[in-house]
């Protein structure tokens, strides 16, 4: 079906959609000439990058792109009405009620201080439905609906107090709650664990056999495979290609929608196999960690309980887990920022941490520090906010006592080493895009010259494209500087690419570990054996396409 | 700033409304009158002529006019030149007392952030008590000390505000210690002197400075307020506080002696403020 | 409702330390204010006759002994502070009454005055940045007059409004303490200032939380533009107003004591400075200790609120 | 220092010195008051709202003794004698009385007609145990208690005959009893904690105290049973007026502001500012009268340089323009005190007005001959490498007007070379150093009805006085065994002439030694609504009395 001849009365309807950004006198076009429909029952996917023009598109479909926004369409129009010239009170009547909208992260896009019952109920308000009794039976239709047991128990809590899975759930009952036909999810499912991700597709598997028209906004191609009918794939405000879901995926036409599906790591080689374990001493030794925190009520909650570690030279090894799982605390450990409770580290040989009393004092790791480098998710939190990128390298190379009048020289080699040109040396890293920031969080690490780098999913804030960009630059320096990751994240299908080993974490408790080969092939526990799955579901847009 | 940062890309449903243009005369205009004020501060014989002591009982209670164009006090002084002559020691009591102040401050904040988890749990009772003393009653306090006069009054007004700017510097400082750039040095292997030099003094300069700024023009309304009560500079000093409530017994028959003081006050806050403010947004946004 | 196994247990310790920390700050208060006026140059028996003339030698005598000031300081300091822990904070010597008969007699007109003034200055506030993201021309508009309000030193704007309202248009009284009708130039004179300050810290989070998803999402929902702001984005931004409105409390006493001067109002600012003048140990002890108290009940009354507004803080605070 | 003894003066009266009464009044008053009194017969009932400038710190004026507390004490409590304002003694409580011939023994016979308003009935008994009250040092009386310390006991003779008897003659004994100060108030009342006593004393005046509202105002209610009225009054029985609300408004502008408009009926201490509006607004009337005694001033301090040298003391007042500052600050409302005495003082002499006129060229003469020839780079004279530096405490709860009236003698002395440090503190500070003779200049006054103020001020009976606290009220250090004589003669006869000769010669001496630059009179200024009537100011004390004001319904 071609969205160009579709002018049937029923669906929502988009023809040449420009959005326009002026502010200060400069114009900006968000969204170029975008034309779709949607019909009920029926889901269609726009997928982009960050910058894409995808977010715009949906808020002008609500009549919420702010002031600032200058709309222009020939024609865009819900089963038949036009909307172009709506007024914020006819907007307000559709919003809703004919559209309802769900965002990614429940936790914010629900009030954080009412309880998902009020927000339910509002909903219901807003378009003055029922009466206060019949609202009440409808909010707890409405939550059994989305899937949330004991709604009777869970009506009067808030979102920070369900689980990511439940929230979610709360979050498109809020949406559902006058029944609207239409649907727009912003990236309904981009911070969930991938086992909640899982939940959620099929939730809204059912509502599109329910028989509401659902419009995904998404930058996973992987998950929308999974559920969409059409694929609208748009760069730079200018819709790129458009098609049915199986067609756009076997046969891209074009180049960037290639660009984009090989940048899918599902859709990436995986790591040949690696050599064999090597006799030599492991790098880095972790055994029996344990850490906890006291609560306020006096007991204390365990965090981390009896991991036990070995990173050997020019290895991978991954830790995997969900959220509160323990993987940043055992980073903690392992960075000697926090004294593990039991148990003992040692990096090259000599006592790293220890959970005696007197421990290994701060001074006796300084030393070694510099061979024991880190990267984390949010580079620019790591960088003195007042420096340049020229600053940050030359004060990493002081750790490591290069004469003054060499450091110019190391820092344009680091620079190239990750691919950086020259230019950046005097900006400060709040003007670089997020790929840049972690390439200079690279270099920095690279200047003290380490043997093993924790890199604390570095990743998880990229766009694909970008993050395999980051992936391939890890795996080539590997290569050539014969580095050790610890690489810490709970997506699979990133550490697919880049792990020889493979932990499992859950509850603070190692469930599973192996070589990444084998653990993603015979996953043995249950839990591994789930998340295996629903990578495998999400990752691989080829493989299972719906029919 | 970067293309994107302008566009609504993110959850910004209404984007804020910036006027840089008036941000920018604000900005302009409090450097101007600041200025000013330094000159008045420095050399006030550049703005005005003739003196500010002398009296002329004949000419007191002159509206405003060709030859006082603010008029003249209760003692037939020129107010403008008062005024002028006045920046001085409204200038001096309003950085002395923020300076004393900080001082103070920092000497609770430095130990109690960057000094381990015994001294930052003191410092943080220290400050839960301090904090019950409100400033003005601080400072009256200590004037029954310190008796009243220009010194006293700066050491009354900053040591009475020391416990507010010293709560405000000690959470800003454990920001910072917890920043993620100073866990970065430290798993790069640097010494925590080179931590302390390169990062944590940079860092909390910037605080200090902002607190610093916007805080001249509120000592000086602190200030102002005791020397209002009978407390401040001794006369014949020209000082704006003092100036301010000796007229206001007048407020009825020449409202110019109490008016013009308090405008000067009045400017002198708003320029600070915005200054402060200026500063405060530039390092959020941008590097120096 | 929600299940918190441990509340009864947690509200408790909090209580206690809450308790434990209010001790500390009494205690600390009747030792500076000890202190404080032992440092201070003259001799206690000059306060206590108020400068009057001819004292004999037997007068003197007699007021030492009956204010116990020939006991060495050491005991003096002893006695203060068992006084205050008992609650005896004794008799003013510049009044010629007890410290609870002044304190019971000015506090409410104080305690009139600062209600007022936070009332008045959290209506401004709300007002101000409900209203200000209406318009554009709003938003800046109400943005200066804030920044400017908060400039405002309370005493000049007093005198200003004074002139005004009583001197040139005789609509309000000038003095006193009669009424409503009194207590609204005052009260105006400590809100405007602090209206400024407050409306520009909840302006700083009403926007923030203008950008939060949850805000879009409401709008999506339907919602009109007054609803999603007064039902959930003034919600947030009375959060840092309600930590604020504690430190306001304090501030409001020492502001009202220029402020009860200029308009001959009764209160403990004006008393406070007079017994400092007078270097009126029991008096200014017991009005510093109400102070305070009154600082202390305004944070629990803070807590209490913040954890209304926002339940979140019950498991945040753990 | 603050407590002052004032003797009446209103528009009609002629003192002694008949020739000041146009001097004291202005005219303006004169004609306003008059006007009023021509106004219909009075009416009973009503409230009168009254804004005076200081609150008393206690109600009881035995108790330390400060003007304020004589102001309300006049409205609740009577004396045992009264004086008319030719400064003649008439009965009041007491019938009549003896005097024994060496003076020591007063006998007073007294009403039997009089209950207090608590219902306690007025006996030779309450003479005792008030005069045993003021002498008694518990009650930390200043005042009342320093005016008699000649007194030795009384003694009961019946339930309505009393003999007091004093240590040493007295010749001012009556007069002193007439004041407010020395008011008879209940003896039940008075054997209460004398805290208590403060709160809510207890007299026989036309009016009761209902309740003190600090820092606000002062509740009366008639006495209905009053008939015992002085021989000053305009009628005898109860007082007219219903109730008096006696508020505080101590700003200046706002008192005058509420009376403008008409929030209060009366305000006293109208301050200068406001004097030509008040004239000028045909709803108010004004009355006003200088009070006897020492005039306001500063009191040079002789025990210290520069001040030793009585070429440096009539320097610094010769280069004091007072003038100037009484022509601008004070609107010219305000009459130059120069001698020592206030004009309207008994035995005042016009002789010593101008006797420290400002004249900066003798000023800088004298300054020469004393040594003060240098000056430095500031323009300040200088003598052995010190600075003529002269220290002036200033309390914070000085006037406005008095400060600026100091910040231009300020001014004005600079000019001859005097380096004039004023500096604020607060009022205990300022008493301390006053104990300890930290300071050069004094600022204070000292109102009585009596010429014996010299003695109080300047005679070296008073330089240490209240012993180890360091108070006196001879404020200036003067010691003159000549001048001693003068004034302790002058206290043992009743002869006038030869009093008026003592007193001249005491006049001579502490003027020609410079001891005080001297500014104005202390004034009873009463601003009033027109609606209002009669109030009249008590001739003892120069205070204000609402006994016979009643006010238009």
């Amino acid at each position: 079906m071609n969205a160009f001849s579709d002018t049937s009365q029923s669906g929502l309807s988009v023809k040449n959609l420009s959005v326009t950004f002026s502010s200060g006198g400069v114009s900006h076009i968000a969204v170029h000439s975008l034309s779709f429909s949607l019909t009920p029952g029926e889901v269609v996917a726009l997928v982009g990058e960050s910058g894409s023009g995808k977010t715009v598109t949906a808020r002008a479909l609500l009549g919420l792109s702010g002031p600032h926004a200058q709309i222009t369409a020939d024609h865009l129009s819900l089963n038949g009405r036009s909307l172009l010239a709506n007024t914020e009170q006819q907007w307000r009547k559709i919003r809703g009620a004919e559209i309802g909208f769900i965002l990614q992260d429940a936790l914010v896009a629900l009030d954080p201080l009412r309880s998902i019952g009020t927000e339910i109920t509002e909903a219901l308000t807003a378009h003055k439905w029922g009466t206060k009794n019949t609202r009440e039976d409808r909010v707890l239709q409405l939550l059994t609906q989305a899937g949330i047991p004991l709604a009777k128990e869970r009506v009067h809590l808030r979102a920070d107090q369900l689980s990511g899975g439940l929230r979610q759930r709360a979050l498109i009952a809020s949406a559902l709650a006058m029944n609207p036909p239409f649907l727009i999810a912003d990236e309904p499912t981009t911070a969930l664990d991938p086992s909640v991700q899982v939940q959620i597709l099929e939730l809204l598997k059912q509502l599109r056999a329910a028989g509401h028209g659902i419009l995904i906004i998404s930058h996973d191609l992987g998950f929308v495979s999974r559920l969409a009918d059409r694929v609208i794939v748009m760069h730079h405000g200018h819709m790129i290609e458009e098609g049915r879901t199986a067609d756009l995926l076997s046969a891209p036409r074009h180049s960037y929608t290639r660009r984009l599906l090989d940048a899918e790591p599902g859709r990436r080689p995986p790591r040949p196999p690696a050599l064999a374990r090597q006799t030599a001493l492991p790098l880095l030794e972790a055994h029996n960690l344990s850490f906890s925190i006291k609560q306020q009520d006096g007991t204390r909650k365990h965090i981390v309980q009896d991991i036990s570690l070995s990173l050997f030279p020019g290895r991978t090894l991954a830790l995997i887990g969900e959220s509160g799982s323990g993987k940043t605390s055992t980073a903690r450990m392992i960075m000697g920022f926090q004294k593990p409770e039991t148990g003992f580290i040692d990096f090259l040989g000599e006592p790293w941490s220890r959970s005696e009393k007197a421990g290994v004092p701060e001074s006796a790791r300084r030393g070694r520090r510099p061979r024991l480098a880190a990267i984390y998710q949010d580079p620019l939190s790591s960088f003195d906010p007042r420096w340049t990128v020229q600053t940050i390298l030359d004060d990493a190379l002081s750790v490591i006592h290069v004469p003054k009048q060499e450091r110019m020289t190391r820092i344009r080699a680091l620079l190239d080493q990750v691919r950086l040109p020259d230019t950046l040396l005097s900006k400060n890293p709040l003007l670089l895009s997020g790929g840049q920031r972690q390439r200079v969080a690279i270099a920095r690490t690279l200047a003290v010259e380490p043997s093993v780098i924790l890199c604390d999913e570095p990743v998880s804030a990229l766009d694909v494209s970008v993050q395999a960009q980051i992936l391939d630059l890890l795996d080539d320096l590997q290569k050539r500087l014969r580095l050790s990751y610890l690489f810490i994240s709970h997506d699979l299908n990133v550490v697919r690419n880049i792990a020889d080993d493979l932990i499992v974490m859950q509850h603070g408790r190692i469930i599973e570990s192996g070589t990444a080969q084998d653990v993603l092939t015979h996953p043995r526990h249950p839990f591994t054996q789930e998340l295996v799955a629903a990578a495998h579901l999400i990752g691989d847009a080829t493989s299972s396409l719906p029919s | 700033m970067s293309a994107t940062n302008s566009l609504p890309l993110s959850l910004k449903a209404y984007p804020r409304l910036r006027l840089p243009a008036g941000k920018h005369i604000g900005l302009a205009l409090a450097l101007l009158y600041l200025t000013l004020l330094i000159l008045a501060a420095i050399a006030p014989h550049l703005l005005a002529h003739g003196n500010p002591y002398s009296i002329a009982p004949r000419e007191a209670f002159t509206a405003p006019g060709w030859q006082h164009p603010l008029g003249t006090d209760q003692s037939g002084r020129d107010m403008w030149t008062r005024l002028i002559f006045g920046a001085r020691s409204s200038l001096v009591i309003g950085i002395g007392s923020i300076l004393l102040a900080l001082s103070v401050a920092l000497s609770l904040a430095i130990p109690g952030a960057f000094g381990g988890a015994v001294a930052e749990q003191c410092v943080k009772w220290i400050f839960e008590i301090l904090f019950s003393f409100p400033t003005v009653v601080l400072a009256l306090l200590l004037t029954a000390i310190f008796s009243s006069g220009t010194f006293p009054l700066i050491v009354a007004v900053g040591i009475g505000a020391a416990p507010g700017y010293g709560r405000m510097l000690f959470g800003q400082f454990l920001t910072i210690r917890h920043a993620g750039f100073i866990e970065a040095a430290r798993s790069l292997g640097h010494s925590p002197a080179h931590i302390l030099r390169r990062h944590l003094v940079p860092n909390a300069f910037r605080p200090l400075l902002i607190a610093g700024a916007m805080g001249v023009g509120q000592t000086i309304i602190w200030a102002s307020s005791l020397s209002f009560l009978g407390l401040g500079a001794p006369p014949p000093a020209a000082e704006w506080g003092t100036m301010l409530a000796m007229g206001r017994d007048y407020i009825a028959e020449a409202w110019w002696i109490t008016f013009f003081p308090g405008v000067a006050i009045v400017l002198t806050m708003l320029a600070t403020t915005t200054l402060g403010r200026f500063l405060k947004n530039h390092f959020e946004t941008s590097s120096s | 409702m929600i299940p918190f196994p441990n509340s009864g247990f947690v509200f408790l310790k909090k209580l206690m330390i809450r308790v434990g920390g209010a001790c500390l700050v009494l205690f600390a208060a009747a030792t500076l204010t000890f202190i404080t006026l032992h440092l201070a140059p003259g001799d206690p028996v000059t306060a206590i006759l108020g400068g009057s003339a001819n004292p004999t030698p037997e007068t003197i005598r007699e007021i030492r002994e009956e204010y116990g000031l020939d006991q060495p300081l050491m005991v003096q300091y002893a006695l203060h502070i068992w006084h205050v822990l008992s609650g005896h904070l004794g008799a003013s010597f510049s009044q010629h009454m007890p410290v609870t008969d002044v304190l019971w007699q000015q506090a409410p007109p104080t305690l009139k005055l600062m209600l007022s003034s936070l009332v008045l200055a959290w209506g401004f506030a709300v007002l101000s940045v409900t209203l200000s993201a209406r318009k554009p021309f709003f938003d800046s508009a109400f943005s200066s007059l804030e920044t400017f309000f908060a400039g405002l030193p309370q005493f000049w704007i007093g005198i200003i409004l004074l002139w005004l309202f009583a001197y040139q248009l005789g609509l309000l009284p000038p003095a006193g303490t009669h009424g409503f009708l009194s207590l609204i130039l005052p009260s105006l004179s400590l809100a405007i200032p602090l209206g400024g300050f407050l409306a520009q810290v909840m302006r700083e989070s009403f926007k923030t939380t203008l950008d939060q998803p949850f805000v879009l999402t409401a709008r999506a929902r339907g919602l009109s533009d007054n609803a999603v702001r007064f039902r959930h984005v003034l919600r947030h931004a009375l959060l840092p107003g309600v930590s604020l409105s504690t430190w306001a409390v304090g501030a409001l006493v020492g502001n009202a004591v220029a402020v009860e001067f200029i308009f001959s109002r009764q209160g403990l600012g004006r008393q406070l400075f007079l017994a400092v003048s007078m270097h009126d140990m029991p008096l200014v002890t017991g009005i510093i200790l109400f102070i305070s108290v009154v600082y202390i009940l305004a944070s629990f009354l803070a807590d209490i609120l913040y954890v209304i507004v926002d339940p979140r803080i019950q498991e945040a605070r753990a | 220092m603050l407590a002052r003894n004032t003797a009446i003066h209103t528009c009609k009266a002629v003192f002694h010195s008949a020739l000041l009464a146009a001097l004291c009044l202005p005219l303006a008053a004169c004609h306003k008051n008059k006007h009023a009194r021509n106004a219909t017969s009075p009416i009973s009932g009503g409230t009168l709202i009254y804004a005076t400038d200081r609150e008393p710190v206690c109600l009881d004026p035995h108790v330390q003794g400060d003007m304020p507390q004589v102001f309300v004490a006049q409205q609740y409590l009577d004396s045992l004698v009264s004086m008319d304002k030719a400064g003649g003694i008439h009965p009041w409580l007491a019938t009549n009385w003896d005097i024994s011939p060496d003076g020591l023994a007063y006998t007073f016979h007294l009403r039997s007609d009089v209950t207090f308003t608590d219902g306690t009935p007025f006996t030779a008994e309450a003479v005792k145990a008030n005069l045993d009250h003021m002498a008694n040092p518990a009650t930390q009386s200043s005042t009342a208690g320093g005016y008699i310390r000649q007194y030795h006991s009384t003694e009961i003779v019946d339930a309505h005959t009393a003999i007091v008897h004093l240590s040493r003659p007295y010749a001012a004994f009556l007069e002193v009893l007439a004041q407010g100060f020395l008011g008879i108030e209940s003896p039940k009342a008075l054997a209460r904690p004398r805290d208590l006593n403060c709160q809510a004393p207890v007299g026989s005046g036309p009016f009761r105290i209902v309740r003190w509202d600090r820092q606000n105002r002062i509740l009366f209610e008639r006495n209905p049973a009053y008939h015992w009225a002085p021989s000053y009054a305009l009628h005898n029985g109860p007082a007219y007026l219903n109730r008096i609300e006696w508020r505080f408004i101590p700003e200046p502008s706002a008192r005058f502001a509420a009376l403008q408009a008409a929030e209060v009926d009366a305000i006293d201490t109208l301050p200068p500012e406001a004097q030509t509006p008040a004239q000028h607004n045909a709803d108010l009337w004004l009355l006003m009268a200088d009070r006897p005694g020492n005039p306001t001033n500063g009191t040079l301090n002789t025990r210290r340089a520069p001040f030793n040298d009585v070429r440096v003391r009539e320097a610094f007042l010769r280069s004091a323009d007072i003038e100037g500052a009484l022509g601008s600050v004070f609107f010219h409302h305000y009459r130059r005190a120069g001698g020592p005495l206030t004009p309207t003082t008994p035995f005042y002499s016009p002789d010593f007005e101008h006797a420290a006129d400002y004249n900066p060229q003798r000023a800088n003469i004298l300054l020469d001959q004393a040594g003060w020839s240098a000056k430095d780079a500031d323009g300040i004279r200088t003598k052995d490498g010190h600075r003529l530096t002269v220290h002036i405490p200033l309390r914070s709860s000085l006037s406005n007007s008095e400060r600026t009236l100091w910040e231009q003698v300020q001014a004005t002395a600079r000019e001859t070379g005097f380096d004039v440090l004023l500096e604020n503190a607060d009022d205990t500070s300022v008493n301390t150093r006053e104990g300890q003779w930290d300071y050069d200049v004094r600022i204070g006054y000292w109102n009585t009805n009596t010429a014996d103020v010299l003695r109080i001020v300047f005679s070296s009976e008073f330089l240490d006085a209240a012993g180890i606290s360091g108070h006196h009220q001879n404020e200036s250090g003067f010691s003159n065994p000549d001048f001693d004589r003068i004034v302790n003669e002058a206290l043992l006869t009743t002869d006038t002439e030869q009093r008026r000769n003592l007193y001249y010669q005491a006049q001579k001496i502490a003027s020609a030694a410079f001891l005080q630059i001297t500014t104005f009179p202390q004034t009873t200024r009463l601003a009033i609504s027109k609606r209002v009537h009669d109030i009249r100011l008590e001739p003892a004390l120069n205070v204000t009395t609402l006994y016979d004001a009643w006010v238009e319904q």
